[in-house]
């Protein structure tokens, strides 16, 4: 079957008539102020479930309640949500080599500035992930920051070596995921549920997931920047 | 509680598996087979729990509803645990043979994950925790799509993931809505606090339209013949047996338990979108000159019965929409395998030429054959039991034009699946050289395809399964 | 109404808003832009509501549902440029093309 | 479900003698007829006959019952159809004789199989002591004897053939009608039985009218004769010997045991007989005189004596009384008949033999066919128009607009544009959709908040 | 469940299994399939012949399987079965000969003999069906396992034929399916059961049962040929000569025929029906398609077009005498199932004969072929005069019981339709005989095939042989006992008991 480019359906797919735009805009309006009414109408008085979380929160392990709703109340969303990412990155290397950008070589001040930054994003890092437990921060926002600080290398021109593009690399990258599920598993074969975690061990075992979290979600955050699966050495 | 957690285990298997097969990539193939394997038998041993002990319901950390994630299992969730696995295994064994070692690599562990998503979703009592489930799910789906690559894979899966996107941030924002009127997630807690308010409709509406859109609901079918048609093989297969599935799942869930809805307006809207998407996916399949096209046409049409369970809106109906996705999972899986054979052998899939190589693949064509007795509803088949339920749903309430809907579909689907049926019985000569297709990928279609019409002869016991935990609520409901 | 309620509406807007733009505009990377813009209105909506109850200590929950969120959208957002890259590579242009494959 | 335990299979026969022979008369024939099991006799249509030549040296009126035979039925023989089957063998064996003359063609194996299967036919109908039974032979006893007038023969026969097997099949049908009304009348179908409840039954001119209707067609009573000059005139010798004896005997032995004659009292419809059995005597005179060719000279004699025979049996209808007196005649009357048809056909083929006869062959050349031949082919024609071309063509016409309906490309177009439209408004779609959603669930609040 | 409950299943089963295993067997296995095939006719007749037995002695064969919640799968042998079960499985037996004669050497035939066995399985299910939808799951199998058959072929006109036969059969299925669902709705029950079972629903849902009626019996009538639903029998003719003795014979007419049967006695009894007055316009349309078929198989020159057009004609028969109401009518329509089957199986075989053996497929070929292959149209020749009603052939019975049970029924106008129909019987059948037998014979002949001394091959010319002296033997021996005339009796006394 021979596939026709019809040109004049791209132009007009490129351009969409004003009495059409109109319509949808007094559709949409509809709908905004139709969702407006509905959100207005909630009652003023919260029935969300904060007093559940700050009765339970001593036995979380953690003093901040989102991060012990995070890791703990909730923890197997965030379980998923660790294989969402993982999946975005499979994806995206399964899409196979996306065509090399021009490689616009950093000028001075980004080298510099990268050399400079990294350590210091490591660092912040680290207390992000520190002081999730008690105060705003955690895995995610400290995963972020180890993001940003791979994506500046990247753009610094910086690439992984190949020796570490293949296993380790791919350790890393399910580290967080495996360790959530290797405590998950562990806590099932010693006889309690899916990630009830002994309140006694709780803010162990989360710093410990939080740790590997970060680490997986900084590389997988800089992976997802670089695009495509890097150039790796002769796998074992 | 029972001692083993099949459920959890049916999660948290496949996950492994993922990684598994991510860290290993040489030995992806046989550990994937391991892990289908595995899942298999977590499936059946949460069946054996369910059917003894009755639904199931699991607080992941201890924690319980209001405040922690529930898994909830009953004969809802079970069947569609159940043929996940059984589909599962059967695009696990086909995909063993059909992917070169290259394609392979970024097969298993993202089906993996897709097989994990599934099952978290079926399992999953809680709006949020489906929320990210789907979109687990949609990312993985999504990339196995573009795994085939070229223009039409790539562009069917950019739509396919827009698409996604954008059903999921509707469900979510219901969810949000849900939330800040009720201040819990769980679908039975909330089922419980549920009070109608407009927050809630605009919630419904939201959630359904996204929902529907996912499910390909016509007129939002546009994206799925595309997506479905230039996926690999196997992953067509999931994608229409299974993934779609679970967006009308947590429809199913939310429409029984959570909208205490009666109101017939909203249901007959369904049933008429459901009606149309039959005729017009039926027609539209009958139309096509690609083999997989039609198939996913067909999907389309299949999709819209489902459907036609909301306006009737009684037990027998729900358990009539529930044996057809059942019976469309395995057929549909089947006919896509079949699809992938003649496409893998011949080289294309225009039915016109099918005469060259129909013939020498006598075992895809009796598995596309045999699934397609159970799409078109004729007995013995999954699909007929399935269209009788239907049809005395429909009989008993006096809704007698959604019987004409039925029988009509039915009509076109016998027509389109005998349109390809037909060059089976004619030879013509090969025009170029034919590539052998392995017995395995042959025979994962045929026993798919035999299971579907199985399904047909043993109706009770998949029946008595779904009564399990009442999801239907029983016969006075609706 | 109060201020919380405000930002709710805003959510709202941003959403339909979004959802305009992914009608209207057909180049790629705005329609995953305005993806973006309609997922940042929800998240405006969880966390504006959140913090409804006069006095007391906003609902932690949303919070955590909205970081979720943000997880998965920034996984999706980088799918989707993924994609379009591809497509682009492929089609020669960064947008959906009307005509079906025969 | 226990019906047939109490059938008796064969009930007992105290005469296990008479039932070999009986049942041999029409069964050694029928055997005979398959050519496998003739193939080494070298009479086997003498031998066909050696049944009932036994049967008729047996002195002693026998009949037995045969219940598993059809729907139940009789064979017998008394004194009256003793003289027919004495009449029948006589010129059945003649016959045989005369067919075996020119014997060595080995195609006239169908011509024998075809005499055998008349012979079974015409002697069991003699034997037949139910109606069942004769209907049976003497149809089975028509068909034969058409393959005995068409076998080998060119055009002429053929076509005395052709309209021979017409009459065969209105005749047969108006006999399974009197059969039908006779079977509904009473369930014994023994002759004297039927005429008796017929006769007893508040409607019998029907049954009458079939009867005579179909046993005229048979025996070729005017004016329901138009074979019979066909057949004398192109039959081989040994056919036309048995016309006489065979079609004609067993039509008219048809009407007297079928119709209740002597029973039932119709003046009306015995005058209307008497005057057509009148008008046809003039008539076998009338033309026998016109066409003046020796060969048909048996066929008017065979109009005028059936003519005959018809008023005799008009008489009867008109008056019982005088039919019961004489009745029994008309087997002495048939044998004659028989028999002298016989006679004269062979005495003519002599004749003819001897002296040519150029007068039949200018006649033949006129070539036009009497009406008795056009019509049929002009209703068959009409019915060809009716079935072959109004139909079809109806249909075709009407295949041609949905044909045009199909070729219309819209169809096409519009199913492609919608499903283009829908890909290209692909969110637009969704929004219509969320929207309409969103109202419809606020309808349903606000009625059921309401 | 003992013996008896699994006799029917195993019946079904005998020639499934068959069909199955033949599926996988090799092309070059002949033997093997031939040996498979006959061991189970041969097998399927034996139980058959035990059924029988059992029936005779008031044995109750019932296999139930659950089906639904409330709905079995039910296999029962009662009086109906066992008179179709006899004659599909004894027909197939000599088919399943002649099939094997027929396709000697050409190609696909694990596929044929594949479905073949299936088609029998089929059809024995519609036969042993012990309710609606245990019958409509066999009717459906019906359809499918013989759309493959008439397509064998491949050809253009096969794969045509292929359409019209599934354009028909899978819209009347709709049609019965909708009809089933609907009485299943309102009766809660669809058990066969003598006088039926939906006499007690008449008030109020009169008018609904009028149109279940219409619905079960239009979808049955498209398998039954009835006009206007015929025009694919005549179509399929093209497939290889015995499945057209299968379609017209042994399965697919039949059991369109049976299900009629079926639905007027057993689901809504016959004096329920005529109460209604739904058999009067049944009795019509029977009449209509009665003179059509024959009017059309007038003017046929193609041999097996003709026969296809006779079978459209004589198959209403069966529907006329059902749908006569009265004792003597059933017997006719019920008799006519068995003996229509084994007369148009002869007319079948001996035209299958003629094109394999001479090339011969137009009337207008066959002048004196007679002298060439005596035995194929002596066997034809029977059973041209049976399809006429000629006695004392099996078709005479039929139309004796029907003519009779029409004066019965108080509807004489059935007379003439009968009469007309002979004459058009005798107006197509006889001008073939005559010139098969009379006519001089070409000097070639089409495509002649020589079998050396034989008129033609031996398992091709055995079954025409059979069938004809079972049609002699049918019309013969109509009143002995096991006769399908009995066996119709005795099913009328059970119909119309007091």
């Amino acid at each position: 079957m021979k596939k026709t480019m019809n040109p004049k359906s791209m132009t007009e797919s490129g351009k969409i008539r004003t009495p059409f735009r109109l319509l949808l805009m007094v559709l949409l309006s509809a709908l905004a102020a139709g969702l407006g009414y509905a959100v207005s109408t909630l009652s003023s008085q919260s029935p969300g479930s904060g007093e559940w979380v700050a009765a339970n929160l001593e036995t979380s392990g953690v003093s901040n309640p989102v991060t012990a709703v995070l890791l703990n109340f909730r923890s197997y969303d965030t379980l998923l949500e660790m294989g969402v990412l993982l999946v975005a990155l499979l994806g995206v290397w399964s899409l196979g080599g996306i065509p090399e950008q021009r490689e616009s070589s950093p000028g001075p001040v980004l080298d510099t500035l990268s050399r400079l930054l990294v350590p210091v994003l490591i660092l912040v890092a680290g207390y992000l992930l520190w002081v999730g437990a008690h105060a705003p921060g955690g895995a995610f926002q400290a995963g972020s920051v180890l993001g940003a600080a791979g994506v500046l290398l990247l753009l610094a021109g910086w690439r992984l070596d190949a020796r570490f593009a293949g296993l380790p690399l791919r350790i890393t990258l399910t580290t967080g995921l495996g360790v959530f599920v290797v405590v998950g598993a562990v806590l099932m074969l010693v006889g309690r549920r899916l990630l009830e975690y002994p309140p006694s061990f709780a803010g162990a075992l989360i710093l410990l997931i939080e740790a590997a979290a970060t680490l997986s979600i900084g590389m997988t955050l800089a992976a997802l920047f670089l695009g495509s699966r890097p150039e790796a050495g002769p796998d074992r | 509680m029972a001692a083993i957690p099949w459920g959890v285990m049916a999660i948290l298997l496949p996950l492994a598996g993922a990684m598994a097969c991510f860290l290993s990539p040489r030995r992806a193939s046989p550990l994937g087979l391991i892990t289908a394997l595995g899942v298999v038998a977590c499936a059946a041993g949460l069946g054996w729990q369910v059917a003894e002990q009755g639904a199931q319901r699991y607080a992941i950390g201890g924690w319980g509803a209001p405040l922690g994630i529930d898994l909830y299992a009953d004969g809802l969730s079970l069947l569609m645990l159940m043929v996940t696995a059984v589909v599962g295994l059967g695009i696990s064994v086909y995909s063993s043979g059909y992917f070169n070692r290259e394609k392979a690599v970024n097969f298993w562990p993202l089906w993996m994950f897709l097989w994990s998503a599934l099952n978290a979703l079926f399992l999953s009592a809680d709006i949020f925790n489906l929320y990210v489930t789907l979109e687990l799910l949609g990312l993985a789906a999504v990339a196995l799509v573009a795994l085939a690559g070229g223009a039409d894979a790539l562009t069917g899966a950019m739509r396919y993931l827009l698409v996604s996107l954008l059903g999921s941030l509707a469900y979510l924002l219901g969810v949000a809505l849900l939330y800040h009127s009720f201040g819990c997630l769980d679908i039975a807690l909330l089922a419980e606090r549920m009070e109608p308010s407009p927050a809630v409709m605009a919630a419904m509406g939201l959630m359904s339209a996204g929902l529907l859109l996912k499910t390909a609901l016509f007129p939002l079918h546009f994206w799925l013949p595309p997506a479905h048609a230039s996926a690999p093989a196997p992953v067509s297969a999931l994608l229409s047996a299974l993934v779609v599935k679970a967006s009308f799942y947590i429809l199913l869930r939310l429409w029984l338990d959570v909208f205490p809805v009666t109101a017939a307006g909203l249901g007959q809207l369904l049933g008429l979108l459901g009606a149309a998407a039959v005729l017009w996916g039926g027609l539209q399949a009958l139309r096509q000159t690609r083999l997989k096209m039609l198939i996913a046409y067909s999907t389309v049409a299949q999709l819209g019965y489902l459907f036609l369970a909301f306006p009737l809106g009684s037990n027998v109906a729900w358990q009539g929409a529930l044996y057809l996705l059942l019976s469309h999972a395995l057929a549909k899986a089947a006919m896509f395998m079949a699809a992938g054979n003649i496409l893998c052998f011949g080289g294309h899939d225009r039915i016109a030429d099918l005469d060259r190589v129909a013939q020498r693949l006598p075992l895809s064509l009796a598995a596309f054959g045999l699934a397609g007795v159970s799409i078109m509803g004729l007995p013995p088949s999954g699909g007929f039991i399935a269209k009788w339920l239907l049809l005395e749903a429909a009989m008993r309430s006096g809704q007698w034009w959604w019987v004409i809907i039925l029988i009509l579909g039915g009509l076109l689907a016998a027509a389109y699946v005998f349109k390809v049926i037909g060059y089976a019985f004619t030879q013509a000569v090969m025009t170029h050289e034919a590539r052998a297709v392995p017995a395995t990928m042959e025979w994962a279609a045929l026993v798919l395809a035999l299971v579907a019409i199985l399904l047909g002869l043993v109706a009770p016991w998949p029946l008595a399964l779904m009564e399990i935990g009442l999801p239907f609520g029983g016969e006075a409901a609706g | 109404m109060s201020h919380v309620f405000l930002y709710a509406l805003v959510g709202t807007g941003l959403f339909t808003l979004g959802l305009y733009a992914l009608i209207v505009h057909t180049h790629l990377l705005r329609k995953i832009l305005a993806i973006n813009v309609m997922g940042s209105g929800v998240f405006l909506v969880l966390v504006a509501l959140a913090a409804r109850a006069r006095g007391a200590a906003p609902d932690p929950v949303p919070h955590a549902m909205v970081i979720t969120g943000i997880v998965v959208a920034v996984s999706a957002t980088a799918l989707a440029l993924a994609l379009m890259v591809r497509v682009r590579a492929e089609t020669g242009r960064a947008e959906l093309s009307e005509e079906r494959p025969e | 479900m226990g019906a047939f335990y109490h059938d008796p299979g064969i009930r007992a026969v105290n005469d296990v003698l008479s039932v070999i022979l009986l049942l041999s008369v029409p069964g050694l024939p029928l055997l005979l007829a398959f050519p496998a099991l003739r193939s080494r006799l070298s009479w086997p249509c003498h031998i066909a006959l050696l049944p009932a030549v036994v049967l008729l040296a047996v002195p002693e009126v026998v009949s037995i019952e045969v219940p598993w035979l059809l729907l139940g039925t009789g064979l017998g023989i008394d004194a009256a159809s003793r003289w027919l089957l004495a009449m029948s063998v006589v010129l059945w064996a003649a016959a045989a004789t005369l067919l075996h003359a020119p014997t060595g063609q080995p195609a006239d194996d169908c011509l024998t199989t075809c005499f055998l299967l008349t012979l079974v036919g015409s002697l069991g109908a003699i034997l037949a002591t139910d109606q069942v039974g004769f209907f049976a032979f003497s149809t089975l006893m028509g068909y034969g004897f058409y393959g005995l007038l068409v076998a080998g023969g060119d055009e002429a026969p053929r076509r005395a053939g052709r309209v021979y097997l017409g009459i065969l099949i209105l005749a047969d049908l108006a006999l399974f009608e009197a059969l039908l009304i006779a079977a509904e009348t009473i369930e014994d179908l023994g002759f004297e039985a039927v005429r008796h409840a017929v006769a007893r039954s508040p409607s019998p001119g029907l049954y009458l009218s079939m009867v005579l209707v179909g046993y005229a067609l048979k025996a070729g009573v005017w004016p329901l004769h138009f074979w019979l000059p066909l057949a004398f005139r192109s039959a081989r010798p040994a056919v036309a010997l048995l016309l006489g004896g065979v079609p004609i005997a067993i039509g008219l032995l048809g009407m007297v045991r079928w119709a209740p004659v002597g029973e039932i009292n119709f003046p009306d419809i015995g005058l209307i007989i008497q005057g057509l059995g009148l008008a046809a005597m003039l008539y076998a005179v009338l033309a026998g005189l016109e066409r003046a060719q020796l060969k048909l000279l048996p066929a008017y004699a065979a109009i005028l004596a059936t003519g005959l025979f018809a008023i005799a049996l008009g008489t009867g209808l008109a008056d019982p009384a005088a039919w019961n007196r004489y009745g029994d005649l008309a087997h002495v009357f048939i044998v004659s008949l028989g028999f002298g048809l016989a006679g004269l056909a062979t005495a003519i083929r002599w004749l003819e033999a001897r002296y040519h006869c150029p007068a039949m062959l200018a006649r033949q050349a006129d070539g036009s066919n009497p009406w008795f031949e056009r019509w049929p082919g002009a209703v068959v024609r009409w019915a060809a128009r009716m079935g072959f071309d109004t139909l079809p063509r109806l249909r075709a016409s009407w295949l041609a607009e949905v044909g045009r309906l199909r070729q219309v490309r819209a169809w096409k177009r519009m199913l492609d544009g919608s499903e283009r439209f829908l890909q290209r408004w692909t969110f637009a779609i969704t929004l219509f959709l969320l929207l309409g959603m969103v109202v419809v669930a606020f309808v349903g609040a606000s009625s059921w908040i309401g | 469940m003992n013996w008896d409950g699994w006799l029917p299943l195993l019946i079904v089963l005998s020639s499934l299994s068959v069909g199955l295993v033949i599926f996988f067997l090799p092309e070059e296995r002949v033997a093997t399939r031939t040996t498979l095939n006959l061991t189970g006719a041969v097998l399927k007749l034996v139980l058959v012949g035990v059924i029988i037995w059992g029936v005779v002695h008031r044995h109750h064969y019932e296999t139930r399987l659950p089906l639904l919640p409330g709905l079995d799968l039910v296999l029962r042998a009662d009086a109906e079965s066992v008179l179709f079960v006899t004659l599909s499985s004894g027909l197939w037996l000599v088919t399943t000969v002649y099939a094997i004669g027929y396709l000697e050497g050409s190609p696909h035939r694990s596929r044929f003999f594949g479905f073949f066995s299936l088609c029998v399985a089929a059809t024995v299910g519609v036969a042993l069906a012990g309710n609606l939808i245990t019958f409509l799951l066999f009717y459906e199998l019906l359809t499918l396992a013989t759309y493959p058959l008439i397509v064998h072929r491949g050809t253009d006109a096969a794969h045509q034929a292929g359409r019209a036969y599934l354009t028909y059969t899978i819209a009347g299925g709709a049609l019965l399916l909708v009809g089933t669902v609907w009485l299943y709705g309102i009766a809660g029950s669809l058990e066969f059961s003598y006088r039926g079972f939906v006499a007690e629903l008449a008030d109020g849902h009169r008018a609904a049962l009028i149109a279940i009626f219409a619905l079960l019996i239009a979808g049955l009538a498209v398998k039954a040929a009835l006009v206007p639903f015929h025009s694919w029998l005549p179509q399929a003719m093209v497939a290889p000569a015995p499945v057209s003795a299968l379609l017209h014979a042994v399965a697919v007419v039949k059991a369109g025929a049976f299900g009629i049967v079926r639905v007027v006695y057993d689901v809504y009894g016959i004096e329920f029906a005529a109460g209604l007055g739904v058999t009067l316009p049944l009795a019509t349309v029977a009449a209509v398609t009665i003179i059509y078929g024959s009017m059309r198989a007038l003017f046929q020159d193609d041999l097996k077009r003709r026969l296809a057009f006779s079978t459209v004609s004589q198959v209403s028969y069966i529907v006329l005498g059902i749908a006569l109401t009265g004792p003597i009518a059933t017997i006719g329509g019920l008799v006519h199932l068995v003996h229509q089957g084994v007369m148009k199986i002869t007319l079948f075989f001996c035209a299958g004969n003629l094109a394999e053996t001479l090339g011969i497929h137009k009337v207008s070929e066959m002048n004196g072929v007679g002298r060439r292959m005596p035995w194929t149209m002596a066997a034809f020749t029977i059973g041209a005069f049976g399809m006429i009603g000629a006695p004392p052939l099996a078709g005479f019975i039929s139309k004796w019981y029907l003519g009779l049970g029409a004066l019965d029924a108080g509807q004489g106008w059935v007379i003439f339709i009968l009469a007309g129909s002979s004459l058009l019987n005798a107006g197509y059948f006889l001008p073939i005989l005559y010139a098969a037998w009379f006519k001089a014979p070409p000097d070639t002949w089409p495509a002649e095939r020589s079998f050396g001394r034989r008129e033609t091959a031996w398992a091709l010319l055995a079954p025409p042989v059979v069938t004809a002296l079972l049609t002699l033997a049918l019309g013969l021996l109509a009143s002995a006992p096991f006769s399908p005339l009995q066996w119709a009796r005795s099913i009328t006394t059970l119909e119309y008991a007091p």
